[in-house]
Formats: C-alpha cells, structure tokens, sequence
C-alpha cells in the first residue's frame, strides 16, 4: 500500500485493502469501459426485444385473434407467460427479504442483481396483463378513479387484487432495491470519472454521504422493508394463484394453490437467478465474491422448493381422487393420461426429477451443469403454469365445449420477445449500475469488525 | 329491393303486357281455381283442402327385425364393394344455398362440421381401411373418382360411405365457391353421382390419398380419439360418465313413477327458494320480475333452427373457417350433441345450451371492471362497452357459452361494396367490437321492447304499467323452435309456462352441484322406443 | 459535485501538524499505486477566501473498530454536533455515539394502517355504497374478496412510508455536504472512516477539538470550510425559476382535466377509440345513399305479405263491400259509450287541430293562419248536406286512412279500431249539429 | 457475528432429576385427569363419542407438538441454524415423545380397527349402500377408507416420526459423548447431510398422515392446504412449548446463562412468523371456498360459520392471529420474558381451540338409518344452524390429561445434558444476538 501509515496500521490497513478491493472489484463492472462481451449480448437481446415490439404491434392491430387462444381456453401463452415471470421475480425478493431477515450473510454477494432480475421480470410480467385484454387501450379502466361513466372496478375480482398486488410488488421492488443501492451509487459518484456520470450518480445518490446517523435510519428502514416484502412476496404470488383458485373450474380450484404458487415462484426464480449468475461471475470477474458456495446454496434452495412442488402435485392428484368429485379426478387424469400428457410429464421431469440431481455434489458446482438444470428448471415452470392454464380449461365440465391449444408464431414470438426485453434491461444493469452491493459485502465481511474489541 | 324487374315481368313486358308481378301472379291464381285469395294463399303458405288423398300403406311382416338388421349391422362389405349414399347437406342442400355463410357456419347437428362437405364412414370400416377423419380419401365407383375428405361418424352403417352433396362449387358466388382448405367449400360430390344411382351406388373403391384435409367442425375441435389409447380412452369414458348427469333421460317405465325426479338432488343442493342453504353468504334476492327459461330436450330434435335464429337476431359473426378450427365460433346458442353406448350403433343426445343466466354466476365475480353483472330481473347482463376483454368470465364459465371477439370480424363493413349487407344486422341489437366478451342474453332487447310496450297506453301497448303477459316476450330461439322446445317467460308469474315447467318433476339444473343457480334449466328426455326396434340386449334409455 | 476520490498522502496521523493553511487538501498526490489515474483532485472549491467559514473538523481512522472507540471519546468529552462516517454500518457505534433508536417503526405503523383503512374504505364506497350492484350473488360488500385488496394497500402505504420516511429523517436528498469539498472524504464510500465534528457544537474549539480527535487516533485531521455568503447557501435563483416555470407546465394538463369536468359542451366526446360507437348496423331513421329514397328503412316490398298482416277482411280493413265503399258499419266495430268515447279522444288528438273540435273547420291551425292573415281551409264536416255527411262510411275510413287533398293518411298513427271509433264520433258529431229539434230526448228541448 | 462463547463456568446443564419430576408430576396428573375423563365419556352416553371426539382433538394437540419438534430438529440441522442449538434438545424430548404417543393414539386407532362407528364418519356401514345420498361420494374410496388399511397407515406414518426422531435423538446424543471436537464436527456433518432426505420424508408422510388422521374426520369435505394449515398450527405451538419448557427449566435453575433473551426473542419472532403463516392458509382455504361457493367445499365453513361455533371461529380469528399478531410485531413483546410467556401460553390455548374447532363439529355428523331404508344426513343435515358446540367438561379434561401424560413422556425422554454440549456451533449460538 502506498500511504505509510496504512500500511503501518498493519492487519487494520489490510482490512481497508479489503474493502477498497471489494470497491474496485465491483465499480470496475461500471465504470470501465464497455467489456467486449457486452454489445453482442445487447445486440441480441435487442433484436429480440424487436420481436416483442414487432408482435405487440400486430397484435394491437388485430386483436387476440393473433395468438391461440379460443372460446375454450380463453387464456393461454398469454397468462402461462405472465405468471411465469412473475415467478421468476420472486427469488429476487426471497434472496434480499427473507435471507435478510433470516440473516443469511451470503446473501449480499447476490442479492442486487437478483432484485434487479425481480424488477425486470415484473417488467416483463407487467406486459402481459396488459396486452392479453382485448381491448389494452381501456386496461387503465382497471385503476379506479372518478370517471364520466360514473363506475368503479370491481374489487370482488381476483384480476383487481392482482392490479394492487402487481403494482405494491413492483413499487416495492423498486425501492428497496433502489434504496439498497444508494450507498453504491455515492460510491460509483465517488469514484466515477467522467462529469456525466458523477453527475447522473450523483443525483441518484441522493448525497449519501454515510453518517452513521444516516446508516442508523437506513438499516432501520432496511429492515423494516424487508419485513414488509416477506409478507408481500407471499401475497404476490398468492393472489396470482388466486386468479385460478377463486374459480370453479377444476384443476383451478383448489385451496393449497396459494403456498404451492409460492415455492414455485421461488424455485423457479432460484433457477433463474443461478442462471444469470453463473455466466455473469465468469464475464465480470466476480467469482471471489459471488462464491461457489453461493450458487451451491442455491441449488439446495432449488431442491427444497421443487420436492415441495411436488408434494403439491401429490397431494393434488391425491385429493382429487379422494374427493368424490367426478370433475376434480377427470382434470387430473386427464393431465396425467390425456393429450396434454406430454405437457404434463415435462413439467413432472423438469421439477421433480432435474432437481434432484443437485443432490449430488459435482451438480452443484459444474457451472455448466448447474446452467442447464436450472434453464430444465425454468422450462419446467413454465409448463407448469401452461398445465393449469391450458390441460385445466381444454376439457371442463362440458364435453360439448373441449378443445385443443396450438400456439400461432405470434404467441411463440411474444414470449422471445419478453425475454429481450428481460434481458435487454438486465445487461442494462450490469453495464451501469453495482452489481453487487458493495456495503452490505464490506458489512458482513470479518474485516468489518477490524479494531474492535473481541468482547 | 332496388325496384328491378323479375323474370315473369320481363317476360311480360316483352308479351307487352306491362301489368306488375304481383297482380300477374294473383290473375293466374284466380284463374287455376284453386280458391280463396291469392293474397291469403301467400299469407298462408299453402291452400286450404288441396293435399293429396291420403293413402293406406301398411308395413310387410317383420319389418322391426329387418330394420334392426340394417341399422345396427349394416353390409360389412369389403373395400371395392362398399356402397356410396349421397346424402343432401343439413347446410347447403344440394348445394343450392352454397353462397349463405349462415348456413355454411351452422354445424350439422350429427357431424357438426361447417364449411365443408364430408364423406362419412363407420368407426369400424374407417378401421378396416385404415382411415382417420381428416384423411383426403378417393372414392372410386367404376371409372368415376372424387377426392374427399372422410369423417370418422359413429352410426353410420358399416359399408356405407356417406357423401355429403353441396360442396365444391366454382361459380356459387364469393362464399360458397371451393376455395383453398383454409377457407373450405368442400367437395364436389357429383363426380359420383350418375343418373344410375340418384341415391346410392355399390361398388365403390376407397384409398387414401395420403394428404389430409382440416374440417372445422365446433364439437370435437380435433378427434377426441387422438394421441395414445389411454388419452383417448380417458375422454371417451368421460363423455360416458357424465352423460346421465348432462342430458338426463328416462324411459317410460321410470316417468310413469312418481317418485321420478330428474334433479337428482345433491346430498348437499339446497332449495333454492329458501334460505342460505350451503352459501357462504346472504345471496342476493329479486323482488320483480324474475326471466327464465326452459329447454324440453324431450322435445328438442335438433334441427338448428334456434341456432341460426340467434344468430341472425343478435348480429352474431360467421367467423369462417379457420377460425371455427381454432374454437372460435361466435353462435351464442350451441346444440352439443353426444354419442352413448356403441360407436358404430350408438344412441345420439343433443342439448341445446346457451347462458344459463346463472344467480350466483360466476363468470360475473371475475370481471374487474364490471362488464358483466346481474340486473334487477336476474338477467346475467353483458356490457359491451364496459369489457376491456380479459377473458376470465369465459374460462370460469362451468357451461362454456361465452364468446369473445378475437379479432374484428366486421372488418368488411369497412368497405363501401358491403354496404348493403350492412341491412342484414338487427338494429336493436349493437354490433361488437373486436375485444369485446358477449353471449347469449335472453334476447334482452325484446325484453326491454316488451317493457316499453308495457308501459304505453292502449291499444299499442297493455295500456297500463304492469305485468307482461306470458308468451308476450319469445326469444329468438324460441320463435324459431319448430316444436317449441324452448320456452321463456316470468318466473315471478306462478301461472307462466316457465314456472310451471320449472316446477315440473323433469326439470334440472345443468351442473347443479356448482350452486350457479342457473336461470334456465332443462326438461329430462323421456324416451320411449318401439321395443320391437330397439336392438336385442339394449337397454332402452336406461341411464 | 464532489470530486473524485483522491489519496492525499498526508503524513501520519498522531503527529499530523495542522494543516498550514485552512482547507489544505491539495498535498502532494501520491495516487494510489495500483490506479495512479488521478491529479485531478487539487480541491477545487476547497480552498477558501474571506467569505468562508468553518464548518468543522473531519477526522479519518483506519478502522471500524477506532472509529467506534473515538466516537466514545468524543461523545464522552461532551460533544452532540458530531456525526461518524463509515462506507458501510459499523456495528456498535449506535451505543458509542448515543444514537437513540429511531421512531421510523412507529410511522410506519401508522402508515400501514392509514393504507389499511383506505384500502377498506375504497372497496366499501366503490362497490358497496356509491355504486352497489349484484355480482353473482354475492353480497356488495364481500369481505373476504376485500382482504387481498386491503393488504396489498397496507403493504404499499409502510412501504412508501418506511422508504420516504427515512428521506426524511435522514434529509435525503440533500445532494450537498460540506464535507463533500474535501477530496478525502470520498473514501468514505470506499474504505475510509471519518468523524466529523461541526463547528456549530457548543464545546467545539478548533484545537482542543483536534487535539481530542489525535488522542482518540485520528490518522488525519482537516478543517472544512464553507462559503459563508447567504447567496451561496441559496440555490442559484435560475433553478428556482426553472422549478416554478416546470410545475406550472406539470399543471396545465391537470387544470385542463378539472375544467373538463367542471363545464359542459355540446361538442360531442373526443373518439380516440370509437368503442363502438359508430356501428355497421343500420337503424331505422338513418340515411343510406344506396337506395333511390336515401333511407334505410325498407318497407314491405310490394307484392308480399307479412306473417298476421294478412288483413284479409276488406270492410274493417279497407271499408270496401263488395267493391263499393262500405256504407254500414263492419262486424268488429261495436257500437256503444265506449268506441265513441275513445273515438273522441282520438278526434280530440287527431283531428280536432284543424277540423275544430266541433268538427265545424275551424281549429287552431286554421285559425291561426286566418289570423296571421293568410287563408287555410279545412272541411267542415258538419255542414248540412255536405259530401262528407252523405259520404258512406267505408270512404270516411278510407279518408282517415291514406287523407285526402292536403290532408295526410293517419294509418300509422291510429289502429283500424280506433280510425273507426273516430268514423263513429264524426259520425255522432254530424247528427248532434245537424239534429232535429224532434230528435231531441224528451224533456230537454229548448223552450 | 461469528463471535463464539463457551459456556458459562456456572452453568447447570445436566437433567438430572428433572426429568423424573416432571414424570410424577405428568403422569399423576395426567392419570387423574384420564381417569375422570373416562368416568365422563362413560357416563355421557353417546356411545363414547363425545370422548373419542375430544381424544382425538386432545391428541392431536399434544403429537402437533411432537411433529413441529421433531421439524424443528430436523430443519436445524439442515439449515445449520446456529441460534437454536441451545433448543435443540429440548426439541429432542419433545419428538422423543412420539413413541408414546403412538400408543396413546391406539386408543382411537384401535377401536377404528375394532368397527367403532362413532368417530370416523366413513366407518358408518349405511354408507355401502349405494342408496346412500353420500355413496356417490364415498364409494371409491372405501378401499383407502377401509378401517384396518388405515390403522396400517397410522402404524407407517407413525414409524417414520419415531425413526426420524429417535435417529437424530441418538446422534445428537452422541455428539455429547464424542471424543473430540472433530468426532462431533463429523456427526454434526452427518446430521446435516440425513436432515435433507428426512425433510423430504418428514414433508410427504405429513401431506399425507394429517389428511388421513384429522380431515376424513370431515364426511366428505376435502381441501389441499389443509394439512398445510395444520402444520402450520404445530409448528407454532411447537415454538409456544419450547420457550414455556426453557423457561421452566431456567426457573428450576437450569440453563440460566446458556438460553439468553436472545434466544427468546427469536422464539418470539417465530410465534410471529407462523402465526402469520397460520392465517395465510387458514385464510386461503376459508377465502378459496367462499369464493367459490361449491356445496361439497362450503359445508365445511357453513356449520361453522351460522351457528353457536361463529363465535368460535371470531374467537379463533381474534385469539390465534389477530391480537398476538399486532402484539408480537413489537420488538419489545418479544424480549420481556414474561410477556412473551404469557402470549407462549395464549397461543398453545388457541391452538387447542383450532383443532377443537376443526374436528368438533363433525362429531354432530350423525348418520341415521330410517326404518323404511331411506337414509338422511341426521337431524342437523341442511341446516347449519342448528349445530350446536355441544361443549361438554370432557373437552378439557381429555386435553388436559393428554398434555399431562405429554409431559410425562418428556421427562421420560430427558436425560443427560440439556443442551448439545459439544456442538460445534455451540459457542456461537451461546454468543447469538439479534441485531
């Protein structure tokens, strides 16, 4: 070290070496210049974003007709995609709420970018509520204010109560990530060479200058938000199963929708996250602070949550049958045995079964494999969402009235779209913003209690 | 309509006669004799006291047993001695009305399929040839050949290949011309047909073609037998089970019990007139009128006159073919109809089903802006301009009658060549957007018209505010019904026919268990077969 | 704007002498070995003329751990003005600098339960007081169905409160500190631990402050001056007008809206989006340039016959026996007190505007026009021994039907039993103006 | 943080005698209790009903403790939690019960097997008739339904509890008997690698044990969450025992310095967690069911929702959540000890209240058979509102001579040392803070 009394300090210089490494580790992701694996990435994930663009275009040009969907399954790709996404976020959540409060420390390694992902996979949730109603430009007809016809939403509706949900998750999602970010971004503003950047850093730093009295109030409020998004991230997804639950249809209707939705949405975010992790530690040099041990505990998460998918699936198809009620078994017979069956055996092998191998310790930590699993994962859930939805509505109660779904290109070409607008945002964040929260690191790291008394 | 001549006037006027049509026609009815007017004639429909003598015609001995043979056993012949009946089209006739997309969209009651013509061939000789339904077949009768596409149709008699006649017209007109699969047409099946054999020919040769043709048929949206055995299985005994629930029926023996009550009361089905029974809640009560419907399926023969009634009275879209291949067709009112017992002899049940106007509907709880809701009457309103189209009251509808606007199927409104087809539309009904939900609503707009009506002085109206008499107010459906299946009325009116049906021991409510509470509510089917026709060993109409 | 970060190296701490002009910043600039990308940091606004003043000393230490130790210190000599600054939370410091616990909880809790309220409120006036309508059956106000409601608004008000509430506690944003203009400072979002205490504290003296500060082992120790000017420490007067000029824009579009819904206007509504407003259908009165008349309205095409318009029975319909106009009356038509009583109704309504409700020619119409000076006949239909009171009855129908010269047909106004209610009356009419003295019932001739 | 603490030179953490204590004391009272019970139920004269009813509510009261223990042990060792070592064993005893209350459980199981009708709705034979208006209902699941099939059940989920508990009971113990600090590293290790299948055995059989145990005591009402709700119920009055039991054991001079308020206020943050978790799927069941308002699923709520048991279940919304929720959000509720025991032991009442609530009702499901063969559901059948609690002395006394003999069973069960001494993460869990 260059100054002479840190480096007469001795073990305390070093513990200023620490933090200062863990600084320039994490503000060199932003403020170097563009690494060159950035542009083709954005490249192609904006030309898939073009899809969406492209899709949506034709869509609100021609209406609903453009996708699949029918006068027996009147929701498809479009709901199977939204609450796909919506589940993705909920690992974001789980990682930087729950863990926070459950004080699991690895967390901080990862829990920025996994908000971040939250953010953009609402964001690309968002969309679909929006643009599977077939007239979007009256969906704000579901926002209640005075209006000339007088009327009000309807509140008994599980779709209102997924507008709160939605909105308070996105809301939410939004500050407590930007809220744990403002202390990195005084460090970006500090540290930024560039006017431009010290000035756009700046102002979102908000002036942080990290008082302790500051620091009081934020870990307080820190806190408190965490302890308010636990409650929030199980109601989210609780009140998106609620959309199917509420309903008489069989398959749908069915009370452990709500917790079952829950663990999905984790598992499949888990997998997400690990997804997106595992090539960005390589690509931005992070592997010493985004750990082998993280990704492995997440993999563990990962096979937590889907055994308790699939104890859902059990006791499903278990009380189905002990029931009594005709319909009830016939939809899940018909899921296990009928022309969906396909569908449904994807689902089962994808988020039972692939799980498992995590198991096994090499799984864990072979980034590739752990890559893999985790995209099976992600296929996995979303034919789980695309089993409720479509095998559910293809043969109710009338047989008068069964069908069979074909997606058109159109539906195909929405979903890529989502993930480029998914993505797009989030190589967005990994080129301009602190990846990592580099406080809450230092906070946690031994160091932190450098010069202390050991009592 | 745009004051032009017809033929027998133009024939006239070049006879020089400038006399019009019309008082042409009633100087040569005057002067056949035939009696009356011609005016009363034409208003009539038919002339008094002119129908041929009744003839005595007696059936030849064992005709039943001879009857039975046929029906169930058919030829079983062998390929290259299979025969060939044509049959007309329940749509387009002998494809005279080709060029009328109503009737080109309304679905065969048996084979349920539009826009085409088919051939329709026996579970078990489709199996002896090795033939599914959407295989193009060639029919081959001595040096004659058409290509057409074959229905796999329970009941058709082994042996026998079912041409439907009406298809593959080139000089129709714009609808009814053969066009490419996607847009149907169908077949030309007088390629077969000889003055040999107006009606059936023997000999014929079946193959495949090997290409395959979609049919849009608005029941089995694909072939229910699809995929491996089990998929197929588990849906065809489905069917089996719940058909006794759906369309009940009973035989004569168990009507004339008096203990016979088609609703077969649920351990936990509450009356519904009194109480919260099992409701979670203070259900909502009516006060006025209260509309309702029943639907005699002993009466109801499956003719389809209802279904294009409504189409016609509520402006519902034809929406073509392939939009009817991909479950969308808009007919507000369908007639499901199923299958029992054996493929290749089954027994054939229709229902026509429509909204059923649920109390406790619950496609209406979902809407969150809504669009959907109960009026005062018990009427499950839909409101058009209130529906941002999110599509959940269609999934959560236990009867699957809702009917969404998938794209803008009055798009060709748009161009001026059209105009005149605009006539078409009933101006008392609005015309949906794109986006839009809609379904079947009791004909409200005749509702309302015999309110107002009521509410107007005499003579036009009933002269004061009050009740509307029964039977003032007939839906579409209703009007059409030729054996007035279909009745509607007041159920706060004791003595209306609704009221009384809805108290009648037939009645039941379809999918009673889900407490809808639904409006309309069907009469059990009492059937009654000539036990001398009925096969050996079958019972009849036992569920 | 602070600057960037930049190594001062400063010579050790205990023995650091006082820098030698205040604001000292601008030492030599050793850099960082690993980066030695800077130079930059000659403390622009750090040094200071007259017009500036002292805001405070700011101590760095090298350790969490020290700067816990000297905040005790300097929290124990009796200072309250002073403030840690750490890159992240140091644990412990709380307790050592008397932080008490904030009451940020407590206005969250409140928060949450003015959301809760609100959120309740909102359903119960929405769907069960302002606008209560049957949904399924269910009852207008369903509890249950409000719960997810109420607690996704609960969520939402602790949360913007926690997240503004700590804006406010913390007075964030307040993108400008003086500590800021020290060039060292910036490390406190990297790896430096400073303890600055401000000039305004009550038992601040610059030296034995500092010499507090060296005791409690400050590595470094520096005084921060600000601009002491009052128009420095307002904000340029260009923002402000910027600001006030932006919020009057914001408000436009938001005035515009309540105006809107304060007048009204007979222009119709905008249609951005037609929502079927304008139909294909075509309504009876509406004009279509396809036909010759221009209407849409089709009538009865001629030589057709609707179902129950047969109208078979020529007397009551068209008032014709045999070929000739029907001088009796037909078999429908019942003659008593009622028919003539509605026959005068009828008459009243119909007729009487210009046949005068004496049936003498001279009603209202007719009279007004005479006034106006112009001359407007109608038939009298009770003069003695005119054409209309020897005309059969069949051909009064006929008029009342399809008029007469100028007179319009009243078909479509008046059903055929009334038209010969109205025949009756006018009828009656005739033979009361025209009466007989004898004809007279006995008793009441005028004497 | 990663600060560690031995324990502390003074520190009594040896059982000792407690534990046969607390066995007197258990089972006399317990014994006594039972006794008059039985004189009860005997005297009732329904046939033993009442008692069966109130056995079984009683029973599941004190085996939902056993299970949330033995989770506790075992989600411990998988997550390697560090603040709960100090508890660990005290959650030992408590699992370690589970062989005893398997016998106890026999009183109810065996008269089942026996043809007792009385309690379990679908042992009533009318129900083979397929004239029966619940036949339709029922037939299919006989076979499951079939009295010896499910005391062969009660036998299987009962040994995977035993074996799960007595495993990590023996290892545990061991742990305090190893050599050295690597021997017990090792078994630590060990414990942590089974802790991850034992979930998952430990999650399917309670899917299944609960469903079959408690819910077919409802004729034929089902639910998916249901044994997710209870569940949720035992772990709550798991974490409400554990800090009355420390509590107790500290007042007997035991454990003073090792369980600190830290300790305790995690317990309080637990009672909170699960409590919120409690009403999440009691909401989510009562919400998914009115809402959908099908007859088959709304009985459930429908006799407990218009008659005498609406109080109870206000009673239940109040008590169980609503006012140790807004109480227990209080960081102070959670550290001032007597507080947070006065709401341990609100809680553990109000969990006796959701299973009395839960399986009470249906003890009024009566089935008759009329003399012309024509069945009906019983004199209350259609009309909720006729059902009455029925609350009968007996309720309390069966409840409380199971926690008696409960509590018997758990000084059985403790021996040796009160806390894993030799735990590697021992030092940091005695060094735990919350912050």
């Amino acid at each position: 070290m260059a100054s002479p009394s840190e480096a007469a300090a001795g073990s305390d210089g070093e513990a200023q070496a620490v933090f200062r490494g863990i600084t320039d580790d994490v503000s060199r992701v932003a403020l170097n210049p563009t690494p060159k694996w950035w542009w083709p990435a954005f490249g192609v994930s904006n030309l898939m974003l073009l899809c969406l663009v492209v899709s949506l275009y034709h869509l609100f040009t021609t209406g609903i007709g453009v996708w699949g969907n029918n006068n027996i399954q009147g929701w498809a790709w479009d709901i199977t995609n939204f609450v796909f996404w919506i589940g993705i976020g909920h690992a974001g959540t789980l990682i930087s709420a729950v863990l926070y409060l459950f004080r699991q420390d690895w967390r901080t390694s990862i829990n920025r970018s996994a908000e971040a992902m939250t953010i953009f996979a609402v964001a690309a949730a968002g969309i679909f509520p929006i643009i599977h109603t077939g007239r979007p430009w009256f969906a704000w007809w579901m926002i209640p204010h005075p209006n000339d016809m007088g009327m009000w939403p309807q509140f008994r509706s599980p779709l209102m109560w997924d507008v709160f949900a939605i909105s308070t998750y996105a809301t939410t999602s939004i500050l407590f990530w930007y809220m744990g970010m403002v202390p990195d971004l005084a460090t970006l503003r500090d540290r930024a060479k560039e006017r431009w950047k010290q000035v756009g850093y700046g102002l979102l730093a908000l002036g942080w200058r990290g008082s302790a009295r500051q620091w009081h109030r934020y870990e307080r409020a820190y806190l408190i938000l965490a302890a308010l998004s636990t409650p929030l991230v199980l109601s989210v997804h609780s009140v998106v199963s609620f959309d199917f639950a509420t309903s008489q249809n069989p398959g749908w209707h069915t009370t452990i929708f709500p917790p079952y939705f829950v663990a999905g949405a984790i598992f499949s975010g888990f997998a997400m996250v690990a997804t997106l992790l595992v090539p960005l530690r390589h690509l931005c040099g992070l592997k010493h602070i985004i750990k082998e041990s993280h990704i492995e505990a997440m993999c563990k998460i990962m096979i937590a949550t889907g055994l308790m998918v699939g104890g859902a699936y059990g006791i499903e198809i278990f009380i189905a049958w002990y029931s009594g009620n005709a319909g009830e078994w016939f939809t899940f017979r018909n899921r296990v045995l009928g022309e969906y069956s396909w569908a449904y055996f994807a689902m089962v092998s994808c988020n039972v079964l692939v799980p498992q191998f995590f198991w096994i310790r090499k799984c864990r930590t072979n980034p590739w494999i752990v890559v893999g699993l985790c995209i099976l994962i992600n296929v996995g859930m979303w034919f789980e969402r695309f089993v409720i939805i479509a095998t559910s509505l293809a043969r109710q109660a009338m047989p008068g009235m069964w069908g069979y779904f074909s997606p058109t290109r159109w539906d195909v070409l929405t979903f890529i779209g989502s993930f480029g607008l998914f993505f797009t945002l989030f190589l967005l964040f990994a080129r301009f913003l602190p990846v990592i929260a580099m406080a809450e690191v230092k906070a946690v790291s031994p160091e932190a209690h450098a010069g202390k008394d050991h009592h | 309509m745009y004051g032009g001549i017809s033929i027998i006037e133009l024939l006239a006027m070049l006879l020089g006669d400038d006399t019009p049509a019309d008082e042409l026609v009633a100087k040569t009815y005057a002067e056949s004799g035939a009696g009356g007017t011609w005016r009363a004639a034409l208003h009539d429909g038919f002339v008094d006291r002119t129908q041929l003598p009744r003839a005595a015609v007696q059936a030849g001995g064992g005709g039943g047993a001879a009857l039975t043979a046929t029906a169930a056993g058919g030829s079983g012949a062998q390929n290259g001695n299979l025969e060939v009946t044509f049959l007309p089209s329940s749509q387009t006739y002998d494809g005279r009305f080709a060029n009328n997309p109503w009737l080109q969209e309304t679905p065969d009651f048996l084979t349920k399929v539009t826009w085409d013509n088919v051939a329709l061939i026996s579970p078990d000789t489709a199996d002896a040839l090795g033939v599914s339904s959407q295989d193009v077949v060639r029919i081959k009768v001595g040096d004659r050949a058409l290509d057409i596409v074959a229905l796999v149709m329970p009941g058709q008699a082994r042996g026998s290949i079912g041409v439907i006649l009406g298809g593959g017209r080139t000089r129709a007109g714009r609808v009814g011309n053969k066009q490419r699969e996607w847009v149907g047409g169908g077949f030309d099946a007088y390629k077969l047909r000889t003055s040999a054999g107006l009606d059936f020919v023997t000999g014929a040769t079946v193959s495949r073609t090997g290409t395959r043709y979609k049919i849009a048929t608005t029941q089995e949206h694909h072939d229910i037998r699809r995929g491996f055995s089990i998929s197929a299985t588990i849906g065809d005994k489905e069917i089996q089970k719940k058909l006794p629930d759906l369309v009940r029926e009973t035989d004569r023996a168990g009507f004339a019990d008096v203990a016979y009550k088609a609703e077969k009361t649920h351990p936990y089905y509450h009356d519904h007139e009194h109480g919260r029974g099992y409701s979670l809640y203070k259900e909502q009560t009516y006060d006025g009128r209260r509309w309702a419907m029943a639907i005699d399926l002993g009466n109801c023969m499956g003719c389809n006159a209802c279904v294009v009634a409504c189409q016609a009275e509520n402006n519902v879209p034809v929406v073509g073919k392939r939009e009817v291949t991909r479950n969308r067709e808009m007919s507000w009112l369908r007639i499901d109809r199923y299958f029992r017992g054996d493929l290749n002899d089954p027994e054939v049940v229709g229902q026509p089903v429509a909204c059923q106007h649920c109390e406790n509907a619950p496609c209406e709880t979902v809407c969150p802006v809504g669009a959907t809701l109960h009026s005062s009457e018990g009427l499950n309103d839909m409101v058009y301009n209130r529906c941002v189209g999110t599509r959940y009251c269609l999934n959560n509808c236990p009867y699957r009658v809702r009917r969404f606007n998938f794209v803008d199927y009055h798009q060709e409104f748009n161009d001026a060549r059209n105009n005149v087809r605009k006539l078409l539309f009933n101006p008392d009904v609005t015309v949906r957007e794109r986006g839009v939900m809609e379904k079947c609503t009791y004909c409200v707009q005749r509702i309302q018209a015999a309110k107002i009506k009521a509410k107007n002085p005499a003579p036009h109206g009933a002269g004061e505010r009050g009740p509307i008499a029964d039977g003032t107010i007939t839906t579409a459906c209703q009007a059409a019904c030729p054996t007035e299946a279909i009745v509607f009325g007041d159920l706060s009116d004791p003595e209306s026919r609704v009221s009384k049906l809805h108290g009648d021991r037939r009645q039941y409510e379809l999918l009673g268990e889900l407490n809808d509470k639904p409006r309309t509510r069907f009469l059990a089917r009492v059937r009654n077969p000539n036990p001398e026709l009925a096969p050996a060993g079958k019972p009849a109409g036992h569920h | 704007m602070t600057t960037p970060a930049n190594d001062d190296e400063t010579p050790g701490a205990a023995d650091a002498p006082p820098p030698d002009r205040p604001g000292h910043a601008d030492g030599p600039d050793g850099g960082r070995g690993d980066d030695g990308d800077d130079g930059r940091g000659t403390g622009n606004g750090n040094g200071h003329g007259s017009d500036e003043e002292l805001h405070g000393l700011l101590a760095e230490f090298e350790t969490p751990g020290a700067l816990i130790a000297a905040a005790r210190k300097v929290r124990n000599a009796g200072h309250t003005e002073f403030d840690c600054y750490s890159p992240f939370p140091v644990h412990g410091i709380d307790p050592a600098m008397g932080i008490k616990a904030t009451r940020l909880p407590i206005v969250v809790f409140l928060g949450g339960l003015t959301g809760l309220v609100l959120g309740t409120l909102m359903q119960w006036w929405m769907n069960a007081y302002d606008w209560p309508w049957n949904v399924a059956g269910k009852p207008t106000w369903s509890i249950p169905a409000n719960v997810p409601i109420s607690y996704e608004t609960t969520i939402l008000l602790s949360v913007l409160t926690t997240f503004f509430g700590m804006w406010a506690a913390n007075k964030l944003p307040q993108v400008w500190h003086p500590f800021f203009r020290l060039d060292r400072f910036a490390r406190v979002t990297d790896d430096g631990f400073f303890l600055g205490v401000e000039a305004g504290d009550k038992r601040f003296d610059l030296e034995q402050t500092r010499q507090l500060l060296v005791a409690a082992g400050a590595t470094h120790i520096e005084e921060c001056y600000v601009d002491a000017r009052p128009e420095a420490r307002t904000m340029p007067r260009w923002i402000m007008a910027a600001m006030a000029v932006l919020t009057m824009v914001a408000l436009i579009p938001v005035a515009l809206v309540f105006k809107a819904r304060a007048t009204k206007s007979p222009d119709p509504h905008w249609h951005v989006f037609s929502d079927m407003d304008y139909q294909p259908k075509l309504k009876s009165d509406q004009p279509f340039a396809d036909f010759a008349d221009g209407r849409a309205n089709r009538g009865e095409l001629p030589g057709t016959v609707a179902r129950g318009q047969l109208k078979a029975d020529d007397a009551y319909y068209r008032g014709i026996a045999g070929g000739q106009w029907l001088t009796g009356l037909p078999a429908q038509v019942e003659v008593s007190e009622a028919t003539l009583a509605r026959g005068k109704q009828r008459y009243d309504i119909y007729c009487a505007p210009c046949h005068g409700f004496d049936g003498a020619g001279m009603g209202i119409v007719p009279a007004r026009v005479e006034a106006l000076g112009g001359a407007w006949p109608a038939r009298n239909l009770v003069e003695r021994g005119s054409a209309v009171i020897t005309m059969p009855n069949g051909q009064l129908y006929n008029t009342i039907s399809n008029g007469y010269n100028t007179m319009m047909g009243y078909a479509s106004q008046m059903p055929v039993a009334d038209r010969w209610a109205v025949v009756l009356y006018v009828r009656a009419l005739q033979r009361s103006q025209n009466a007989a003295e004898s004809e007279l019932p006995a008793g009441s001739q005028v004497r | 943080m990663s600060a560690t603490k031995s324990i502390h030179p003074d520190e009594k953490y040896k059982a000792d005698k407690m534990g046969g204590r607390l066995f007197k004391v258990g089972l006399a009272a317990g014994a006594a209790l039972l006794i008059i019970s039985v004189i009860l139920g005997a005297t009732k004269g329904d046939h033993w009903r009442r008692f069966l009813y109130a056995y079984v509510v009683g029973w599941s009261f004190v085996f939902s403790i056993a299970l949330g223990s033995l989770f506790f042990i075992i989600s411990h060792h998988l997550t390697r939690a560090k603040w709960g070592i100090v508890l660990r064993r005290l959650a030992e005893f408590m699992a370690g019960t589970l062989p005893f209350l398997f016998v106890l459980g026999l009183v109810f199981v065996l008269p089942v097997l026996f043809g007792n009708k009385h309690l379990y709705f679908w042992t009533h034979d009318g129900l083979h008739d397929p004239k029966h208006p619940l036949w339709h209902h029922m037939h299919h699941k006989f076979g499951w339904l079939d009295p010896a099939f499910f005391a062969g059940r009660y036998v299987l989920y009962m040994a995977v509890y035993i074996g799960l508990a007595r495993y990590f009971a023996k290892k545990s113990a061991e742990m305090d008997t190893a050599p050295d600090a690597a021997a017990a590293a090792a078994i630590a290790d060990r414990l942590r690698v089974v802790a991850g299948p034992a979930t998952v055995a430990f999650g399917f059989v309670t899917l299944f044990s609960i469903t079959d145990l408690f819910m077919t005591l409802s004729p034929t009402w089902y639910s998916t969450i249901y044994s997710v709700n209870y569940f949720a119920g035992a772990m709550l009055a798991t974490y409400c025992t554990l800090a009355l039991l420390a509590r107790v054991i500290q007042q007997n001079g035991k454990l003073v310095h090792s369980v600190t308020v830290e300790h305790y206020h995690d317990i309080g943050k637990y009672m909170f967690g699960w409590t919120f978790f409690w009403i999440y799927t009691a909401f989510s069941q009562f919400m998914l069911q009115w809402y959908g308002n099908i007859p088959e699923e709304t009985i459930f709520y429908s006799y407990r929702m218009f008659s005498d048991w609406q109080y109870v279940s206000l009673a239940l919304l109040v008590g169980q959540w609503a006012f140790p929720y807004l109480c227990l959000l209080s960081r102070w509720t959670k550290r001032i000890l007597p507080l947070l025991m006065f709401f341990a032991a609100w809680q553990l009442v109000f969990h006796w209240v959701d299973l009395y609530w839960n399986v009470m009702p249906n003890a009024q499901w009566t089935m008759e058979t009329t003399a012309h063969g024509v069945f009906n559901m019983g004199p209350l059948a259609g009309d909720p509102a006729k059902h009455t609690i029925g609350f009968h002395f007996l309720d309390i006394t069966v409840w409380l001579a199971l926690v008696g003999l409960f509590l018997a069973a758990v000084g059985k069960a403790m021996k040796g040392n009160l806390i894993p001494v030799k735990d590697p993460k021992l030092g940091e869990c005695l060094a735990f803070e919350n912050y």
